[in-house]
């Protein structure tokens, strides 16, 4: 375990920056906490955690896949990936960084997917522990610990204090390139992290029950009556998709400019109404079954799929971004209610 | 760095048959001039024109056919259009191979195969057919019921005609919808042909086709007394990736692209209805 | 306001509705979802009326205004103007709707609240004209007026448009500035506005949900979903790609814009959307006379209109600035 | 895929001298579709459409892109070529790299670039085009003339005697307009009246043509070949089917103080009245204004003298509908209002007076039986100042028109020679800018004005005139002698600006047809269509166009009454294929379109949809009528769904087109 | 001009059919030149223009649009352009707003006989939108690179 005064922050954040690219939660011109690049003078944010997600940065909004130019009757490809630089990610808390694990089994399974893959290679995560949860919290019921997140790096901001322990191997390394980081106790955050863990059982949704989720449920939740209600005010947008951390449905699509074409990849949501759409017909033709995928995907598909684990990291974003205040709480303490 | 599986790789439409009015036949080779890849009977592959679209297209061809892949498709929407459209020596792309495939050298050796088909849903089955032959020896009878609108929609009739029908222990029944002044053989629904058929029960039936037809002949087979856990079907929905990521073809818990889209009706029956 | 939700019960208790449009309980004090209650116990056990009751009612009842029978639905002062346009673009079927109209004192919104730094809000109580904040972590009192939303702190008008009934007073046309945020952009230089504008539409993640909450945006298929339009594209790009979805949504929605203000409340981004829409509005006021969308069934919207004596294009920043 | 055909033409050298044509057809071959590109001489020769076709057939095409001339000269041609080629003829585009490229560019890379990228936007829109049927609709088979002088006289007279119905609208109670008020005419002199009112009988006797006196045209609507006309009868209190024009109570009337508008309110006349002897129809017309019965409700003396008891007090307006397959707009001519100018005195002295006054104190039915008195005293003028240009060929600024009024030059020397022969003691001096004499006779006249009547034509402009002692004190310039003159006249005439009718400008509001500045209507083109109008259907006769003399207005009213004849002489028109077409499946139904759209051609319809789960939805979706609409677009632009499109122009051409340029 | 010699600006001329079109060949026919780096695009009436075209163009790499019609009053639609000036009035100003420089867009009556007119403005509107420098305020910058 090390440590840094809270003050010092500026010279260990240059001293990241002058190896990698390093984002940090800072506040954007709305007052929101967004991961961004950090250049001297960028404070770090007080607010819990970013208005989006980290997955951001290993799965970008809108990325290139390739090129292709039209000559005449051929086609040439183009490659328009480009390495990136190594970068060091500061601030994930443990529910973002638990979805890290998430977007890993479904971009890192065969076949693997090279560009988050790459993403993911370059980046150094440094977590932060949480001290003020929102209302909003429900991370402890999806197992994550607030106190003790994940990542190559964990940190705890202690009275003026951040308290720094490498995880990995990578996080060694960027640990012994910053010798502004002196040794303190190992036991430094226990206290802090007490009173987070009791914090985090006072939490409103701290006792959510997922009992009646997970796999092997689809038949028993398929076909509940209750999709209905739960859906018909969902405008469709794809909000709660794109705050998630853990959604990661893509389109692939393409643009053209006459003689060239470049094949991009971008965020898609099960939300929107023409995702599944063939010309064929609709395999969910109303905003009732997108809204049932969507849900049942994060809580019994992906369990089912992927040894139990929920698609969900209790981040609470979408419950604080829904306009219409619909959201994954509701629907598992709506269907959590078996029918007598 | 390796290859990421979205990115196609360039093929040759070396050549382009009209099957049908609206199905043609497209030839593909790498730009080596060689077949693409290998792949097992019932899999799928990523065509695209850039810059009208990519979509996923079953392949026709055999694997033992060592030279080219092959792809049956039907005009019905852009991509497919375009395709048409071509002529060969045009270069499109191509990736793959994806899909489960069917249980060709496993579940299906050393049995008595009854496949039926409607219109294009005939493509598909055609790989495995082909398949079958070539390794004739490790499977039992073959029946082939295949039906379309009319006898103009018939694909791959003269190779139906001049192969297939004459091959020992291979038995074809064509059907087609309506009355035609050429046409001397049945006429009728696909359905209603495999119950005046009435085909053994221990066969392992492969089907392919419109959604009415899948419906109402299965009906028929368990009418007939066939089991479930013995038909397999192969299925269609949108896709974009083709590597069970995107998020658009799964159904419950499966991914078409990934774990179909070859399925037996009784894993079917596991799924939700959602198809 | 008291009796609103007795209003819900007194309605479908007497079967003069078959359903009702209002709002439903949530997990917290705050997030209420808009609902259609068809039963009197369902009323009584979920119906909320309170000052988180923002959204806007109205895009609903296109649908449940063709769904059969009659249905009720509590609207605001703000929300009666999109009921009216929607009907004079004949997507609700006013016959088959009871308006109840519902005077309102502005609603607070729950960014709003947490932009004060406030977090962990337990609950919100109004104490002589002020809000008394619980959070786990202490509280605190905010004005009122602190913790309104954009669209409440810049009411247009108390004024109902419709009501078939009413609940509180008929109020009148207010001016609490709401072109004044537009005006002070006007007054930037173009660098300026340029980089503004940038700054807040670059965070755009089109997520859809300005367009899918827009009462005016009630299109069977979004030209920025129709493959045929030659627009579509659901990415959000590298710069233009954003400001293209913005300006073309803004300029379908010009003239019938009511300025109900759910763009900018949903924005999970925190866009200040309304400035486009305003500024439409403002440059329409000052160019071809006061117009308010959805004030009335009649009047032509004035981009379907024109006189022979009009501003020219060259004269609109000028004019229609008014800087 | 497509496959397009390009063809690039050298217009000989008018292209091929700043265009490297062979550079273009190279670089288009290589465009996406174009399976073909040629270029040769000229595209338009019989040769050079041999080749499209050949190619057309040879090749399969899909599309064609020629690159010429612009689209407006030949696209008509190349349509049919390729319509020859049994090719839809809207798979056709044209890239203008002649108007719009070579001639204007001199730098040959330059235009040469311009062209292969105009060539590239051509191919972009052809790749989306579609094949479309013109729709036929058809011809209701009769005519409208609206205004009935001269020009509407022998317009209809013409159809007429085609064969065809037509009717004509008039606002005042009798045809004839300005010519029944003229006395004789240049440069026969030969008498107006004489050899008008037999065409205006011949109007009421043709049992082809309908004449519809004091009315006007209310509304329109519809397009070439039905045409929907309203035409408002205004209420004349005298039944026109009773009325036998016996003139009994328009000298029994007791209110005499009328002013005469025939007589330019030179004299006065009953508020009942028939404007003159030879008025068509001769039926009596109660002014309104005037009339004690009608306002007041005392008096009836004409209805108790009238024999065929034609009067009625209480007619009222009557609205009347009708169809038409053409309509002929002949609203003629005023001349300019005066009283602006002062300098001239005409608000301050009666015997300032206009020329179209003058000529009524010239005529023999006019106020003075046709011995020419001062107003004033009623005496002989002894001198007489004609003044020229009178608010025509102004300064843009100034408060009188910029055109040249046509007809004043020779009209003054008429007067001038008249007064002379008349009253050989008067002088006669003429001020003018320019003498204008281009027309049969014209100059010859003129001289003879000069040479033979002694007339002093002083090149100059009249300053001023001050009325002094029962004198007019004109103040002049001779241009030619550098001198100021001062002149004490008896009577000075103006030659006032003509102007179009003020009904003219209501009347292209409701015909769609257009109107330059002055408010003269449009030609389709100034040289090679001068009698119709851009809108189709409708067709100019007369001073409504432009000023015009007697000859030329018959003359043009004879044209455009050759063109109704062969519209009329056709069963059914070929519409406009391109027009607005909506997506049912995208359409809102929210009326948006509607209201834009200035044909009316848009209505709703309710209809079922399929919705989800085997649910019908019952949606209010846009409807267009192919033969109503005319292509402008607005409603493309209204629909905020983009359910509406513009067949040809669709927003996927344009913004392919769009794409092309700026690639 | 002075201004960057090398550098030409794409200008997108959008041209009623009616009227400036025909005022474009007459400038053709007359020989007025201007600017090859104007191209027009021929549309049935000034009221067909969609602003979306107008961004298209912008987005696609345009550097100035300039919509011509025919004079107000003279549409051989009637009504048209007078719905185009609300549309382009309110659109131009809301470009002004987000900062795109004003004079890249321009709305101009060119009648058919106004040859010398067209061509007039088509120089003016070119040197205007040179003196102004490429368009990066609205350029999607995938078509570059």
């Amino acid at each position: 375990m090390k440590q840094i005064a809270k003050t010092e922050l500026d010279t260990l954040f240059a001293a990241i920056t002058a190896e990698q690219k390093l984002y940090i939660p800072a506040d954007d011109s709305a007052g929101q906490a967004q991961f961004t690049l950090w250049r001297p003078g960028l404070a770090l944010s007080g607010r819990l955690n970013t208005a989006r997600s980290a997955k951001d940065l290993f799965f970008p909004q809108v990325e290139n896949l390739v090129g292709f130019r039209m000559h005449a009757g051929a086609i040439e490809r183009v490659e328009t990936r480009e390495e990136p630089e190594d970068f060091v990610i500061f601030g994930v808390r443990a529910c973002d960084c638990r979805s890290f694990s998430i977007l890993d089994r479904v971009f890192l399974s065969e076949p693997v997917d090279t560009f988050y893959q790459m993403r993911r290679a370059h980046a150094t995560v440094v977590t932060l522990a949480c001290t003020r949860p929102e209302e909003t919290c429900f991370c402890a019921a999806m197992g994550v610990d607030a106190a003790d997140p994940a990542g190559d790096v964990t940190c705890w901001l202690e009275d003026g204090t951040l308290l720094w322990r490498a995880n990995t191997e990578k996080g060694e390394a960027l640990t012994e390139k910053l010798p502004m980081l002196r040794p303190c106790p190992a036991d430094a955050a226990d206290a802090q992290q007490a009173r987070t863990r009791a914090l985090m059982q006072k939490l409103p949704l701290a006792k959510l029950d997922l009992s009646a989720f997970g796999a092997g449920k689809t038949r028993a939740l398929f076909d509940r009556p209750e999709w209905a209600s739960l859906s018909e005010a969902c405008l469709g947008c794809g909000t709660c998709t794109f705050v998630c951390p853990t959604c990661q449905c893509y389109d692939v699509e393409e643009f053209r400019d006459g003689s060239s074409v470049r094949r991009f990849r971008c965020w898609d949501s099960c939300m929107y109404s023409d995702f599944t759409k063939m010309s064929a017909g609709q395999p969910r033709p109303t905003q009732r079954e997108r809204f049932r995928q969507r849900f049942l995907h994060k809580l019994v598909y992906f369990p089912e799929n992927n040894d139990g684990v929920f698609g969900c990291v209790g981040c609470g974003r979408c419950l604080a971004k829904c306009p219409i205040h619909m959201n994954i709480v509701k629907v598992i303490k709506t269907l959590g209610v078996t029918h007598a | 760095m390796k290859q990421d599986p979205l990115i196609p790789e360039i093929g040759v439409v070396t050549d382009i048959r009209t099957d049908t009015p609206d199905v043609k036949t497209f030839r593909v080779v790498g730009l080596d001039g060689k077949k693409p890849f290998t792949h097992i009977p019932g899999q799928c592959a990523m065509l695209s024109v850039p810059g009208v679209g990519e979509a996923l297209f079953s392949i026709t061809s055999s694997p033992t056919q060592t030279e080219y892949l092959e792809f049956s498709i039907k005009k019905c929407g852009c991509v497919t259009d375009w395709l048409h459209a071509m002529e060969p020596g045009r270069q499109i792309t191509i990736r793959g191979p994806y899909g489960n495939g069917f249980p060709v050298d496993t579940d299906f050796a050393g049995k008595d195969l009854l496949f039926i088909a409607g219109g294009i849903g005939l493509a598909p089955l055609h790989s495995v057919i082909n398949y079958c032959r070539h390794y004739r020896s490790r499977y039992g009878a073959i029946d082939i019921v295949y039906g379309s609108r009319s006898m103009e929609d018939l694909v791959d009739y003269p190779e139906i005609l001049n192969e297939w029908s004459r091959e020992d222990g291979i038995r074809v029944h064509l059907t087609i919808d309506r009355e035609q002044p050429e046409w001397d053989g049945h006429v009728g629904f696909v359905p209603n042909y495999v119950r005046e058929l009435a085909p053994d029960t221990a066969r392992t039936v492969v089907m392919c086709g419109p959604p009415v037809m899948i419906k109402f002949t299965l009906a028929a087979l368990m009418d007939l007394g066939f089991d479930r856990t013995s038909i397999y079907t192969t299925m269609e929905l949108r896709m974009k990736c083709a590597l069970g990521k995107c998020g658009r073809c799964n159904i419950g818990t499966k991914y078409v692209c990934k774990d179909g889209p070859v399925f037996r009706f009784d894993q079917l029956d596991e799924l939700p209805d959602e198809y | 306001m008291q009796g609103v939700k007795e209003k819900a019960i007194e309605l479908l208790r007497s079967k003069s509705v078959d359903r009702v449009v209002g709002w439903k309980a949530g997990e917290f004090f705050y997030d209420l979802t808009p609902a259609v209650f068809t039963s009197v116990p369902e009323v009584e056990q979920s119906f909320v009326w309170s000052v988180f009751c923002a959204a806007n009612l109205s895009k609903y009842l296109i649908a449940e205004s063709r769904r059969g029978g009659k249905v009720a639905a509590f609207l605001k002062p703000c929300d009666t103007y999109s009921f009216v346009q929607l009907v004079k673009e004949h997507r609700i079927l006013r016959e088959n709707v009871h308006v109840v109209g519902v005077q309102c004192a502005g609603m607070c919104d729950m960014e709003t609240i947490r932009s004060h730094g406030l977090s962990a809000v337990t609950s919100v109580a109004e104490q002589d004209g002020a809000l008394r904040v619980e959070t786990l972590y202490g509280a605190r009192t905010l004005d009122r007026k602190d913790a309104l939303g954009e669209k409440c702190r810049t009411c247009k008008s108390k004024k109902l448009a419709v009501y078939d009934e009413l609940l509180g007073e008929q109020g009148c046309d207010e001016d609490n500035g709401r072109f004044l945020e537009v005006a002070r952009i006007e007054a930037m230089t173009p660098e300026e506005r340029f980089a503004f504008w940038r700054g807040e539409l670059s965070r755009c993640i089109r997520c859809n949900a300005c367009r899918n909450v827009c009462p005016a945006c009630s299109c069977e298929t979004c030209v920025f979903d129709n493959p045929d339009s030659g627009l579509r594209n659901k990415a959000a790009a590298d710069a233009f790609e954003e400001n293209l979805f913005h300006i073309i949504r803004a300029f379908h929605v010009a003239s019938r814009c009511t300025d109900c203000g759910e763009c900018t409340r949903v924005c999970p981004q925190h866009i200040p959307l309304h400035l486009l829409n305003r500024k439409f509005i403002k440059d329409i006021n000052g160019l071809y006379g006061p117009y308010q969308a959805g004030a009335d069934f009649d009047t032509k919207p004035p981009l379907m209109d024109f006189t022979l004596h009009d501003p020219e294009p060259s004269q609109a920043a000028v004019r229609g600035g008014g800087v | 895929m497509q496959r397009i055909g390009v063809f690039v033409c050298w217009c000989g050298t008018n292209i091929a001298a700043t265009v490297d044509v062979q550079a273009v057809s190279d670089a288009l071959a290589k465009e996406p579709g174009v399976v073909l590109s040629a270029n040769y001489q000229y595209m338009c020769s019989q040769t050079g459409q041999d080749l499209i076709e050949t190619a057309i057939r040879e090749h399969a095409l899909t599309g064609v892109v020629i690159c010429s001339c612009s689209p407006r000269m030949h696209e008509q041609t190349f349509r049919k070529t390729v319509a020859r080629a049994g090719l839809n003829p809207y798979l056709l585009e044209i890239a203008n790299i002649r108007e719009q490229c070579s001639w204007i560019h001199k730098d040959r890379a330059q235009a040469t670039e311009k062209a292969i990228i105009l060539g590239r936007a051509a191919i972009a829109k052809v790749q989306l085009n579609t094949p479309l049927q013109a729709g036929q609709s058809p011809v209701t088979k009769r005519a409208l003339v609206i205004g009935g002088g001269i020009a509407g006289i022998q317009t209809a007279l013409d159809i007429a005697e085609a064969g065809f119905a037509v009717d004509i609208v008039e606002k005042q109670p009798t045809i004839g307009g300005k010519m029944t008020q003229l006395d004789k005419t240049f440069p026969t002199l030969d008498c107006a009246a004489c050899i008008l009112t037999p065409k205006m009988v011949d109007c009421a006797q043709n049992e082809k043509i309908r004449i519809f006196s004091y009315s006007e045209v209310e509304a329109v609507s519809g397009f070439v070949g039905s045409f929907r006309v309203t035409i408002r009868k205004k209420a004349r209190y005298v039944r026109e089917d009773v009325c036998t024009g016996c003139g009994l109570c328009t000298e029994k009337c007791p209110q005499k103080k009328v002013p005469n508008a025939f007589n330019l309110g030179l004299d006065t006349r009953r508020a009942i009245y028939i404007p003159f002897a030879q008025a068509v129809p001769k039926v009596a017309v109660i002014d309104a204004d005037y009339c004690s019965m009608l306002k007041n409700g005392k008096c009836g003396v004409c209805a108790k003298v009238c024999a065929a008891g034609a009067i009625d007090y209480t007619q009222k307006d009557e609205l009347v509908e009708c169809e038409y397959g053409a309509i002929v707009a002949a609203t003629g001519y005023n001349p300019i209002d005066l009283s602006g100018y002062d300098e001239f005195a005409y608000s301050r002295s009666p015997d300032v007076v206009s020329s179209l006054e003058f000529e009524r104190l010239m005529n023999a039915a006019g106020p003075t039986g046709g011995t020419l008195l001062r107003p004033s005293d009623k005496t002989h003028p002894k001198t007489i100042v004609f003044v020229q240009c009178v608010g025509s060929r102004c300064s843009a600024e100034g408060k009188g028109k910029t055109y040249c009024s046509k007809i004043c030059c020779m009209y003054t020397a008429k007067h001038a020679m008249l007064c002379r022969e008349k009253y050989p003691d008067t002088d006669v001096y003429v001020f003018y800018i320019d003498v204008r004499t281009p027309g049969k006779n014209f100059d010859e006249f003129y001289r003879r004005a000069v040479e033979e009547y002694g007339v002093h034509y002083i090149k100059g402009m009249v300053g001023k005139v001050s009325p002094e002692g029962g004198k007019l004190k004109v103040q002049a310039s001779d241009l030619l002698d550098g001198r100021q003159l001062h002149i004490d006249a008896d009577m000075v005439v103006l030659a006032a600006a003509i102007e179009p009718d003020k009904s003219a400008r209501p009347l292209a509001t409701m015909l769609t047809a257009s109107m330059d500045t002055n408010d003269f209507f449009t030609e389709a083109h100034p040289k090679l269509r001068p009698v119709e109008s851009p809108t189709a259907g409708v067709f100019l006769s007369g001073c409504c166009q432009g000023p015009k003399d007697i000859p030329e207005t018959v003359a043009q009213a004879s044209a455009a009454a050759s063109k109704v004849i062969g519209l009329l002489s056709k069963d059914s028109i070929v519409c406009n294929p391109c027009v607005a077409q909506p997506d049912e499946l995208m359409c809102n139904g929210c009326s948006s379109c509607e209201k834009v759209c200035p044909y009316g051609a848009i209505t709703y319809l309710d209809k079922e949809f399929r919705g989800p789960n085997r649910t019908t939805l019952l949606r209010r979706v846009a409807q267009v009528n192919p033969a109503v609409c005319q292509g402008c677009g607005a409603c493309t632009v209204a629909c905020p769904s983009g359910a509406m499109d513009l067949k040809g122009f669709s927003n996927r051409q344009i913004m392919a087109e769009v794409d092309a340029i700026c690639r | 001009m002075q201004v960057n010699s090398e550098w030409k600006p794409t200008i997108v001329a959008f041209c009623c059919n009616w009227c400036s079109y025909a005022g474009a060949d007459l400038s053709g026919t007359n020989r007025l030149s201007y600017p090859a780096n104007v191209r027009i695009i021929r549309i049935p009436c000034s009221c067909r223009l969609n602003p979306m075209f107008i961004l298209r163009a912008f987005q696609r790499g345009a550097d100035g649009v300039i919509l011509c019609g025919c004079h107000p009053g003279d549409c051989r639609y009637t009504t048209g352009n007078y719905y185009a000036r609300r549309r382009m009035t309110l659109l131009f100003s809301m470009l002004d707003y987000l900062g795109i420089e004003r004079a890249r867009t321009r709305v101009e009556w060119v009648s058919a006989a106004e040859g010398a007119k067209f061509a007039a403005t088509m120089n003016d509107f070119v040197q205007t939108v040179t003196a102004l420098g490429e368009n990066r305020r609205l350029e999607d910058l995938r078509c570059k690179a």
